[in-house]
C-alpha cells in the first residue's frame, strides 16, 4: 500500500515545526494546511503578500482582494499580515520562512530541484519557486515517486531545467520519505508494504539504508 | 488642507496624458487582483501601441491586461508567470510578443532597487538556473550569487483603496502586491483609487505609499474585481 | 486566539537571554528617540562586555547608548553620526572604541540587505569621498558606485508602541526610524513594547513589521521618552 | 549691505518650485521653512522617517517621539506620512527627493561638496549629508561666503574630506547667489552694496558674470 496524496499531506505536516512560518506551493502541497494541528502556532506564508493565511472563506465571504499565491480566494488568521511583493519576497530570500513545501518534477540526490518547465513543454512561468528554493530555510518535496510514464522522479542528476542547486532537505512520495545526499537519497520511512526493491526500482538513483 | 489635489485627474484620459507608443509601463496586480481595471482600458482607448508590459502575470483568462495581448499592442513582456494567460502563450509561441520571463522574488527586488536609487544587487535566486545565462556571478563568503539589475518603467498604473489628494496611499489585503513597489520605479506614476479623500484621512502612521511617489490620482469606483478562483467552504449551520 | 504567545518574556533578563560577551547588536532609534530603554539597561545588568553596537547615534547627551559607553561594555561602534555624543568623542579620541562611521542611507540598506538575502549591492552613496576607500568601485550606465555589503546582527533591541502575541508591530510616529529594519537583519529580534496586546488587535493592513521578524515581546510601560530638543512656537491665545 | 542669514533662507525659498519634496539640512536651511509661502504645496522630508514636516509644536504639545533629523520636536502636517529609515533613504537616493537644501563648508566650482569634517577637527559623523548630496534631484547650498578667519568657502577644489562630488547646482551665501560649473562660478545675483570685486576677493575660484 503506497502512500495516498492524503497520507503524504499528513506526513509532511509532521515535518512542521510548532511557531514556525511555512510556504506551501501550489498543487499537493496546498493540502499540507489540512493537516496542521489546531494550537501549533504555524504561520502560512503567501508570496503575493500574505503572512497568517487562514483556511477559505465561508460561501458569501470570499473577497476577490483576499487571494493566495494559488489565485485562490483565502482568508487572513487573527495576527496575519499584508504587505506588498518586495516585502514578501524580502522574507524568503532572508531565510525568514522556516519551511517552504514544494512541489517537483525532478528532484536529484543533491537536492537539485527541477519544478517549473518540462523540456520542450509549455512554459508556465517561474512565479515565485526559484526564490522559495533558493531562500527558505528548509525545503521540503512533495511528489509522486514517478511519473505517468512511470519515469524516476528522484534521478542522480536532473535533465529537466532546475530551479535550484542544492536545495532540497527531505522528500515525500507515494512510495517513501527519503533524505537527499550527496551518495543518494537516505531511505527515512517506507511506505506500508513497499518493499526496498520497488523503492530502488522506482528511483533513478542510489537508495542508502540507514 | 482640503483644497482639491493638482495630482487629481478627472477622466481616464487625462490621467494618461502623454503616454506614448513603445513606452515601458509596470502594471500593478497579481493575476487579477488589484488591478487598474480603467486604466488598463484607458491605454487601449488612447492607441498607445508597441508597448513593454512589465507585470508579474500580465493578463489572465482573457481580463486584464490579456486586453491589451488581444489587442496587439504588446511589443515585450516581462513577467514571471504565465500559467493559464492562455493570450500570452499564443502569441509567445507565434513570436509575436518577446517575454523576459522572471523569477518573481527577483523582478520586484529590481523595480524596489529601481526605486532605491540601487543601480544593481546582487541576489542567490536563479543561480546554476537559465535565470544566471549571460549574468555575471560572484562568491560572496562562500554562497554563490547573481547580480541583477534595476528595472525603471515610464509609466506605472496602480490600483488602490484609499488616497488623499497628495497621493498617500493605502491597499486592501493583498491587492497591495507589487503596486506599491512599482510606483518607486516609474517616471510618472497613476494611481486609480477606489476612495479619493483629503488630506488629513489618512493618519501618518497608516500610509502604505507615501504620496511623493504618486503624480497622478483618478477616482474610479466601480471595478469588476473578478476572481480567478472562487474557493470557499460550507458556512456552518447558523441555527436560525 | 488569546493565548499567552510563548514570545512573551517577563523579565527583561528573560529577553535578553544568550545575549553573550562578543555580540553585535542593532539597538533601534535616532538618537534618543525611539530607545529600547528597559533593554539598554538590561543589557548593562547582564554585564555582557566587549560588544559590538550598531545604532545611528549610539547614545547622546549621556543618556540612551552612552550608558554602555560609559560602563566601557563596547568594543566596536558602527554608526552614522556622533554630533554632541561626548561619551563617544572622549572614548574614539581615546582609542577605546574603534568607529566605523557611516553614511546613514548606506547603513540601514546594509541592514536591508541583511534582512532580505541580499549579500551586496551598489550604490551612489560616498562614491569620491574616503567613504570609498578600499572599496570596490563601478560604473553602471555611466555612473559611478560603491559595492556595500549586508550587515549582520546577533541581536537587535528595538521599541515599538503595540505589539500582538505573534509579534506583529506597529510603532509611533518617527520613533520608527531603524527598528523595523534592524528586526530584519538580526538571529534574535527583542522587542520592547508599550501595549501587548493579544493577536487580532492590529488589522492585517496595519502592520508595520511583521510577527516572523521578531523572536521575543517584553511589555514595558513606563519610559523616560527624553527630549534632545524642545521645540515650540507659542500657543495662539485660545480666548477664555 | 550683505544679505542676512535671514536674506538667504527668503532666497533659498524662491528656489523651491510650488508642489516639490525638499529636505532641509540641519542649520541656516531649517530657517528657509519659514519663508516657503501658505499654499504652494511644498512637502518637508525629514530623513529620520517623517515627509510632510509641519512647524514646530505648541507649548505643551510635542512629542519626543515626533522629531526631525535635528532631533527638534515638530509636527506632521494633514498628508504626512511617517516611514522606516530604509524606506526614507530610498526615496532620497532613488531621486524622489527633489530639492535638498544645504550646509557648507567648502564648494568647488564643480559641485563639489565638503560639509562633514574639517581636517584635524573634531568628527561629528556623516548622517544623511552624503545622501541627500549624492541622492536629492538638486543640491542647493546655503553659507557664508568666507569662514570666521575670512577663509574663502567657494573654491576651486575642496582641501577639506568630500561629502559628494560634482554635486552642488547653486550656492546662495552672505555676498551672492552662484551656480556651480567647470569653469568657475556663474554669477546669478549680487546682494545690495556688494561689488563684483569684493566678491571676486572673497571666493577662492573664478567669478564668471552672466
Amino acid at each position: 500500500m503506497t502512500f495516498s496524496k492524503q497520507d503524504i499531506a499528513r506526513r509532511a505536516a509532521q515535518e512542521i515545526p510548532p511557531g514556525s512560518v511555512v510556504n506551501l506551493g501550489i498543487g499537493l502541497p496546498t493540502l499540507v494546511a489540512d493537516f496542521i494541528p489546531p494550537g501549533s502556532d504555524v504561520w502560512l506564508h503567501s508570496e503575493n503578500g500574505l503572512l497568517g493565511m487562514g483556511p477559505f472563506p465561508f460561501e458569501g465571504d470570499e473577497d476577490p482582494q483576499l487571494i493566495n499565491a494559488g489565485k485562490q480566494t483565502v482568508t487572513v488568521l487573527p495576527g496575519g499580515s499584508t504587505f506588498d511583493s518586495a516585502a514578501s519576497f524580502a522574507m524568503i530570500r532572508g531565510g525568514h520562512v522556516d519551511l517552504a513545501i514544494l512541489g517537483a518534477m525532478q528532484v536529484s540526490q543533491h537536492g537539485d530541484l527541477a519544478n517549473w518547465a518540462i523540456p520542450g513543454g509549455r512554459v508556465m512561468g517561474i512565479g515565485g519557486a526559484m526564490d522559495l528554493a533558493s531562500g527558505a530555510r528548509r525545503i521540503l518535496v512533495l511528489t509522486t515517486h514517478t511519473t505517468k510514464d512511470n519515469e524516476p522522479k528522484l534521478v542522480a542528476a536532473c535533465d529537466y531545467p532546475l530551479t535550484a542547486v542544492r536545495a532540497v532537505a527531505r522528500v515525500i512520495t507515494d512510495l517513501a520519505v527519503l533524505d537527499c545526499t550527496p551518495e543518494g537519497f537516505r531511505l527515512v520511512e517506507l511506505a506500508p508494504d513497499v518493499s526496498l526493491q520497488q523503492l530502488r526500482q522506482a528511483t533513478g538513483a542510489p537508495i542508502l539504508t540507514p | 488642507m482640503t483644497r482639491p489635489s493638482s495630482k487629481r485627474r478627472d477622466t481616464i484620459a487625462q490621467a494618461l496624458d502623454g503616454l506614448t507608443d513603445g513606452a515601458a509601463i509596470m502594471v500593478g496586480g497579481f493575476g487579477l487582483c488589484g488591478n487598474p481595471e480603467a486604466l488598463i482600458q484607458g491605454v487601449l482607448d488612447a492607441g498607445a501601441r508597441d508597448l513593454t508590459l512589465i507585470s508579474n502575470n500580465s493578463g489572465n483568462m482573457g481580463k486584464g491586461l490579456a486586453l491589451w495581448l488581444r489587442a496587439g499592442i504588446v511589443r515585450r513582456v516581462i513577467c514571471s508567470y504565465i500559467g493559464n494567460n492562455e493570450d500570452l502563450h499564443r502569441l509567445m509561441a507565434a513570436g509575436a510578443v518577446e517575454v523576459e520571463i522572471t523569477p518573481q522574488g527577483t523582478l520586484v527586488e529590481r523595480m524596489r532597487a529601481a526605486g532605491a536609487g540601487i543601480p544593481a544587487f546582487y541576489t542567490p535566486t536563479g543561480v546554476g538556473t537559465v535565470v544566471a545565462d549571460g549574468k555575471e556571478t560572484r562568491e560572496i563568503n562562500g554562497r554563490t550569487y547573481l547580480l541583477e539589475h534595476a528595472l525603471h518603467a515610464d509609466f506605472a498604473l496602480i490600483r488602490a483603496q484609499r488616497a488623499d489628494a497628495f497621493g498617500n496611499l493605502r491597499f486592501w489585503r493583498t491587492a497591495r502586491n507589487f503596486s506599491p513597489v512599482m510606483a518607486t520605479a516609474a517616471r510618472v506614476t497613476v494611481a486609480e483609487v477606489d476612495h479619493l479623500l483629503p488630506n488629513g484621512a489618512i493618519d501618518p502612521d497608516d500610509v502604505h505609499l507615501p504620496g511623493l511617489y504618486v503624480q497622478r490620482l483618478v477616482e474610479v469606483t466601480q471595478h469588476e474585481d473578478p476572481f480567478e478562483y472562487r474557493t470557499t467552504r460550507p458556512r456552518p449551520d447558523a441555527g436560525a
